[in-house]
């Protein structure tokens, strides 16, 4: 630990002062047999005998269910809540993760009753409301993206790139073979490779020129028969544009393969390019990401799956078609269909949430928000470039990713200077990935549109000022945070003996 | 934009400060013929009054205050409003994956106290963090036996969710995985006997619903030994989580997989619902998703972590145990507070009263029938009769009409009640048969309504 | 300041921890023209020039409203949130406050579309819902209070006084006589004698007895045919019972006069006993208080006078009348009435909450509610009144009130104890009165039924340990809070030198 | 009861602490006869979703989903649904009134902006944290006025809303205040003439309401000379606050009750609204309610407290300036938030579409006239007429027919249309006529029909 008394107290931090927040332990831990936070209506029927109704099929040892009240739980969850960090709190430029403003008028439409209320199955006549939704958000991400056909199904990104590999599986597997690998650059997200082998592919890695993007010579070595296709990311995860993309694609195409485009940095292109314009056969988009959707502590997600026209008899069922009377419906009756990749529709809720979002910009809104995202990634690696490393030096789009280098010598790795940040009233950037920034140590920072100037001025400031710190007292660094209500936790412990579960103490005696 | 926190001025600066000309000089990297010159075609920005607007006139489109039969792997249960209230707040909605932990504890927590009761509940070990819903969460189970025993093969009920179904064999299809299906019997349970004869050596893992796709409850401990037997695991996937209220938990299962819907998550059209993984603490390293755990931070004080994530694929890559990433979260909060609503005594109750509900609606809309045989010659104009009526049940059960079950429901329609799901569509060989489900929102008014009309 | 380092750490303080807190600045400090969070449809009629239709009655210098765009507005007031205390985080014990649950589904059925949106002025054939609700309120607030008749007009408890007073008066006057003077205790609540005078009379200050409770013969002595009648809180502001109030409310009628009660303290009450069978001929009731409708960080409130039948004709104008066809009216035809309180109907939304906490309860609830209230304030009373003095011994019922006697000659006085109790997590007790209290030193708890039993043990551990405090190391109770975003505020300054409103600076051009 | 945190066994410790047998020995001090041995005569306690039920029920017996063309005191405007996302923050709904400022700055903080937005838009130099509602905050300005000038006096426009005179009354009444009423003009604007000599030097205020209750705007400059050669004060009231957003801020007052209700505070029936008083610096200490001050803490922060408290009944006790305790605070937080919303630009974009909307309604509606005269023999078959027309005027306008307008009301309503006001009650000299307001929520289509109902 430092010398320094007080690191919260520095006058570099600006941004944050001390407060109490309540101490809370866990819900069972407020249990007691006879508290109760329910009232059912009287039973209106005969009451049934579980017992006798179930038989041996009848449970006998309750589960132990906190027994609290309602306002207990009120309590416990406010408390809960003010120990977590949030968008709606300050900045969270978490790159890759596109930590945008949850507008609230979505929130409120998605629990409209004919919305939020509506059974998956009750029948299309009393659904043309929900199909109207899907069909008017599927033409539009259509229009987006530069595609000709989409899915909403999947749930999130990742189940999105599953679904795009199976559609080129499919295509392929139609055309005769479906091939044995895909071609992921080494700069990819983890979900790529890990989709690639549930689609029963194997990964070869892509490693990417010294610029950071696409090896062209070596895509060129790489690719052949044997190869389905690339997945891409693009910008990639460095936040820059494949400025080669219509020569990767023509590669890949000339071999017979198909590109995927990994779509979660599409808050740098909407409005502004087009995937299907630039030789993209099949990609998902993050409505939890570039459509703001809220991410919820860590979902839920949705992962629509947009593709070309030779793509789309292999959608998975159903997809949305317009009657002869002018209603929709659900056509499930689809020969060379993947399937599904989940029940029902998907994540209709997100849907609704999105389409909100994109009626809330219009052209105008999504082009000005694409602009602002960038201008807000390029501002940020301007005022940051003489202090944090940029390991690769191509213009950025909507992100900027530095390294550590420069700190790691006095010890300091960008792990620590996350950490750090909390103490400045910031929420890390990433620090996970890429790995293709030598020694894994990048610092991948995402403002998107939502922050203001003053915000980002007040990042550039700490992160200036942890430079300063790694200098003159890495010490701090290394020991940080210092000012939030637990310090950095035992991982190691919890890996080797993990506690996953609350034990049952006395109190609440087991049957 | 109104969302945009920007005003001219600002980004004029900021331009200058970069020392790009124009904004557009930021964009130079794609090349011109990409560049996309033109207004997106989709129309003008609204007001905020006019998004409402559409929206409401959306949903009224839709069949909102109806009388609801429908179940099907979406329950519709009461929603206590504390769950919105507290889902809300800022800090739970618009939060991310608590990847740092000092400053992520109320999400961490409310997840550890979700699996807990998800624990408590299955009466497993171990509980994830989420997946994304049923379907997906038994075709990762299944794949998770695959991998904790080394074998290829899966034998799966007919009486499991057909759509559950489908996603397995899409999941299953290009990992060279074989897929059995087993029927059920006249009971509407699976047949022990063909079970038998299914599993192998080679099977990975043996497939359930209980309650099935019929309401039914299986016999999880007879299934389990035949599982057992064959070195098998069995996988129980439940679909309607307010059913464990009064069954008994699936503690002979090696691993279940329940979807938490019926846990105050809106049925919203069929998602974002909550899928979950419970297992026993031994298969914990071949979970898939997120776990959490407690541990202590440097000063001694209990905090609680994302644990175990080598084995997941932001480390693990191709090698993770599966490519989830984004899960359910904000609905594994809303499961925890409606579990902590109702608790220990409320969620029997609950089931309770959905249990005699159906016995009710049962009772009034059809005749007990044992099986599935009489539908073959179900022309007769008698009355309904209430398929598998000799299984124990929970708040679901298959009636078996005359007419066709379509006909039926579009007369309910006009009286603004949603009658039970067809079932031709996936149980052909159950003739006219229509899947009915009660719950606690089903009032007695309703349901003799409804019935009037299933025997007019 | 005292030696010790960190008071915030103190071992004592198990309630809370310091975390980081946002800062913010004032909303016009983020204005910049050309930010917007608004959007209007497109005007579908022709435009209107103002300053053609309005001639020099037109605008010409904007309001200097702020310019920030939504999510702006989103971050400063969730950000400033974060600083206030709320009974939602933890125990409040305001005396006299009743500071309890804010039951959550009062606040959804409030927002029903046909009661939120629902016009005072729309016809009574399409406000018969709302109507109902008032009826149904009007009869069980009725039942509780044991009383003929209801006004549910004033907005809040002190217009409710005024209301009741005026009932009083109207009456008098129709005897002949309204009267010079209302009696009111010197224990009263500062509204009682500034609503006396709002309606005309002169207040007669009514000194306590050494138990604090109404002194019946200086009552006798006083009463007489000059005075109105008497403005009483039963249980009085120190918490107890009035027991001779039979004797009180004789005495007065004796003499012609009418017994107004305070019903503030009706959380005592509910369920256990009814002030209209005790003698009272007029009381208010807050529906912010004992019906749970939330303080809001000051109001709205919502303050019904209930009545006896002589009193009723008096009531404002309009009553609920049922008509002939059953359905509900205003009748506006009440010759005697006082007129009116305000405009409309009264704080309908209030009602509507007050109304689903009385029917989520029920007789049961409200009664245990009441028992329960009654016995948390005796906990505390027993667990603290060998460490802080209780002036008056009498039995209390759902609050405490101790003094700092036992403290003072430590310099350490009420206000300091409830700074420092800031720094364990709390929100402090009142502090403002009862005036009767020595020295003014009282320390008035009210914790309410709402707080769980382990809440109440942390407030009397914390009350305990200040108590301990003020012997070992006053300073630390003299300079708190310490842990809090801003410390002890320069009150003088601002009463010297009012700052009353944001000044413009030169960023937004004054036209 | 599911509100309550206690287990039969912490009452029962609890219980035994205090050294008590039972709970009712703490309620000994009520003598027994007056205590209640019988469950109160209510309904038990209904379960949440009943009560949800139950209120819905009221709902749909009100005029839900209606075309609004009332005013009156009570405007419809959108919402921003912002609003209610962050007055639902439990921070700011169940805090109390922030006497603690170290642990009540957001409330604090968003008060000081309140009133300064309110002098914003009044054109005043100081402002309160509120009042009841504008009828009670004009009452509370001429009691204000009264304290400021010794006088016991009051002139009140005849324009001025009905019920905000009704309670100015009632307060009046037993203070020994002599009020005056003055009439309006054939233009629908206080007679000034009549005004003038009303006001005498005993006159301690004149209270007019711009726009008033017609809809038109005041010669506010010309009032004000007539009340301060008499030494008058003038109390200007204003019911519709978006109306600032393109009228001229009334900086001749020197009192401005406003209700703030327009500002994002729902209908709700009548209230809870928001009122607020404004007024001079040097007035200041006869300003009833709290005020919010900026000053530091002892480090030097900035920071807000609770201002001249001297002035307030908890302190001054029968000497206060006024009784009020309670107020309005979470609605002051609502039109703070609405305020933000709509901005400079934002509130003169509204009020011109309110302007346009009912100059299109009355155009539509009716012919213009200038004056009140024509009433009296108005029961000629022609077409409506707009009274007052030649007077400025916001968004409301007076419809004079010679059918009754309760009649075409009751017409409208068949439509799901809720027509004017009718005025007859308050103003029965003007015969037939309805008080008709449109904001930016009125359509052009709704306009229509309800003027193809006018003039059928
Ligand atoms: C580049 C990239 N690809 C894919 C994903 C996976 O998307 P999801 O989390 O929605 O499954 C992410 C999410 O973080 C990502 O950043
Ligand atoms: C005893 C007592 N009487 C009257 C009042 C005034 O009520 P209100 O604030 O609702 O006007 C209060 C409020 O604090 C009180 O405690």
């Amino acid at each position: 630990m430092s010398e320094r008394e007080n690191p919260a107290a520095s006058d570099q931090i600006r941004k944050v002062r001390p407060h109490p927040s309540q101490n809370e332990g866990l819900i069972f831990e407020r249990s007691s047999p006879g508290k109760a936070a329910y009232m059912l209506p009287p039973l209106d029927v005969p009451a049934v005998d579980p017992s006798a109704a179930l038989g041996n099929s009848a449970r006998t040892e309750d589960a132990r269910l906190p027994e609290v009240s309602e306002f207990e739980i009120i309590r416990h969850f406010t408390r809960l809540s003010t120990w977590n960090y949030a968008i709606d709190l300050g900045m969270y430029p978490l790159g890759s993760c596109t930590m945008k403003y949850n507008a609230r008028v979505n929130e409120v439409v998605a629990r409209l009753d004919g919305l939020a209320n509506a059974h998956p199955y009750q029948p299309q006549e009393v659904s043309q409301g929900a199909l109207r939704i899907l069909q008017t958000l599927s033409e539009q991400l259509i229009e987006i993206t530069g595609m000709d056909a989409i899915t909403l199904q999947p749930a999130a990104g990742a189940q999105g790139e599953l679904t795009g590999i199976l559609l080129m599986r499919s295509y392929l597997e139609a055309q005769g073979n479906p091939r044995k690998k895909i071609l992921v650059p080494d700069s990819a997200h983890g979900t790529n490779p890990a989709t690639a082998v549930t689609c029963g592919y194997a990964v070869e890695n892509l490693k990417s020129n010294s610029s950071g993007m696409v090896d062209i010579e070596a895509l060129t070595r790489q690719m052949n028969e044997d190869v389905a296709g690339l997945m891409l990311t693009n910008p990639n995860t460095l936040g820059v544009f494949e400025s080669d993309i219509h020569k990767i694609a023509a590669i890949i195409h000339e071999k017979g393969g198909l590109v995927y485009m990994d779509g979660a940095n599409m808050n740098a292109l909407v409005g502004k390019a087009r995937p299907g314009d630039f030789g993209i056969d099949v990609m998902h988009m993050n409505l939890h990401k570039t459509f703001s959707t809220p991410h919820g502590g860590g979902g839920p997600g949705s992962g629509p799956v947009a593709c070309k026209k030779i793509l789309e008899p292999f959608l998975p069922v159903p997809v949305i078609v317009t009657q002869a009377d002018g209603s929709l419906a659900f056509d499930y009756d689809r020969p060379q269909a993947i399937g599904r990749v989940r029940m029902y529709y998907g994540n209709f809720g997100m849907h609704v949430r999105a389409l909100a979002y994109i009626q809330a910009n219009g052209p105008d809104g999504l082009r000005q928000t694409t602009e602002d995202a960038v201008l807000n990634a390029n501002y940020i690696r301007k005022k940051l470039e003489d202090v944090y490393e940029l390991p690769f030096k191509a213009p950025s789009m909507h992100e900027v990713v530095f390294s550590h280098r420069l700190q790691a010598p006095r010890g300091v790795k960008t792990g620590d200077i996350a950490k750090r940040l909390m103490d400045y009233g910031f929420h890390p950037y990433t620090t996970a990935f890429p790995a293709i920034v030598a020694d894994h140590g990048a610092i991948m920072i995402e403002p998107t549109e939502s922050e203001p100037k003053e915000e980002i001025d007040l990042f550039i400031a700490a992160m200036r000022s942890i430079a300063q710190e790694a200098q003159d007292n890495p010490e701090i660094i290394l020991t940080a945070p210092h000012t939030t209500r637990v310090l950095r936790m035992d991982e190691t412990t919890a890996n080797r003996k993990p506690v996953l579960r609350y034990a049952h103490q006395a109190k609440v005696p087991a049957e | 934009m109104r969302y945009l926190p920007k005003s001219p001025e600002d980004r004029k600066a900021m331009i200058a400060e970069i020392g790009v000309s124009s904004i557009d000089d930021l964009f130079s990297q794609i090349p011109g013929e990409y560049r996309l010159r033109r207004d997106l075609r989709i129309p003008r920005a609204m007001a905020e009054s006019e998004i409402v607007d559409f929206f409401r006139q959306r949903a009224s489109e839709n069949a909102a205050g109806y009388a609801l039969f429908l179940g099907a792997g979406a329950y519709h249960h009461y929603r206590p409003v504390i769950i919105d209230s507290l889902i809300s707040r800022g800090e739970f909605f618009t939060a991310y994956t608590p990847y740092q932990p000092e400053i992520s504890q109320g999400t961490l927590q409310v997840i550890f106290e979700f699996q807990s009761m998800i624990c408590e509940l299955t009466g497993m070990e171990v509980a994830n963090a989420s997946m994304y819903d049923g379907s997906t969460g038994a075709t990762e189970a299944a794949m998770m036996a695959m991998r904790l025993t080394g074998r290829d093969a899966v034998v799966v009920a007919s009486s499991v969710h057909p759509e559950y179904r489908e996603v397995l064999s899409t999941y299953a299809k290009y990992q060279g995985v074989a897929i059995a299906t087993t029927k059920f019997g006249d009971d509407g349970r699976v047949d022990l006997a063909a079970l038998d004869e299914a599993v192998t050596t080679e099977t990975a893992c043996v497939l359930v619903q209980s309650p099935n796709f019929f309401g039914v409850i299986e016999d999880v401990a007879a299934i389990a030994d035949i599982a057992h037997k064959k070195g098998a695991l069995l996988v129980v996937s439940i679909a309607e989580g307010v059913s464990l209220g009064v069954v008994k938990a699936p503690v002979e299962a090696d691993i279940v997989s329940l979807e938490a819907q019926s846990f105050g998550v809106p049925l919203s059209f069929g998602g974002p619902y909550c899928g979950v993984i419970a297992t026993r603490e031994k298969f914990v390293r071949q979970i898939p998703g997120r776990l959490v755990g407690e541990t202590k931070d440097k000063k001694g004080r209990r905090g609680y972590v994302l644990a175990l994530s080598t084995r997941e694929q932001h480390i693990r890559r191709e090698k993770a145990t599966s490519n989830i990433c984004t899960n359910q979260a904000l609905l594994a909060t809303v499961a925890t507070v409606f579990l902590s609503t109702y608790g220990r005594e409320g969620l029997k109750e609950l089931a309770q009263q959905n249990l005699a509900k159906a016995a009710y609606a049962a009772s009034v809309m059809g005749v007990k029938t044992q099986g599935a045989a009489e539908s073959k010659n179900g022309a007769g104009a008698g009355k309904a009769r209430v398929l598998f009526s000799g299984s124990p049940r929970f708040n679901e059960f298959v009636v078996q009409t005359s007419e066709d079950p379509h006909h039926i429901n579009h007369r309910l329609l006009e009286k603004k009640i949603v009658g039970g799901f067809p079932l031709q569509k996936f149980y052909p060989e159950l003739g006219n048969a229509a899947l009915w489900c009660c719950t606690e929102l089903n009032t007695k008014e309703q349901i003799d309504a409804a019935a009037r009309e299933v025997n007019p």
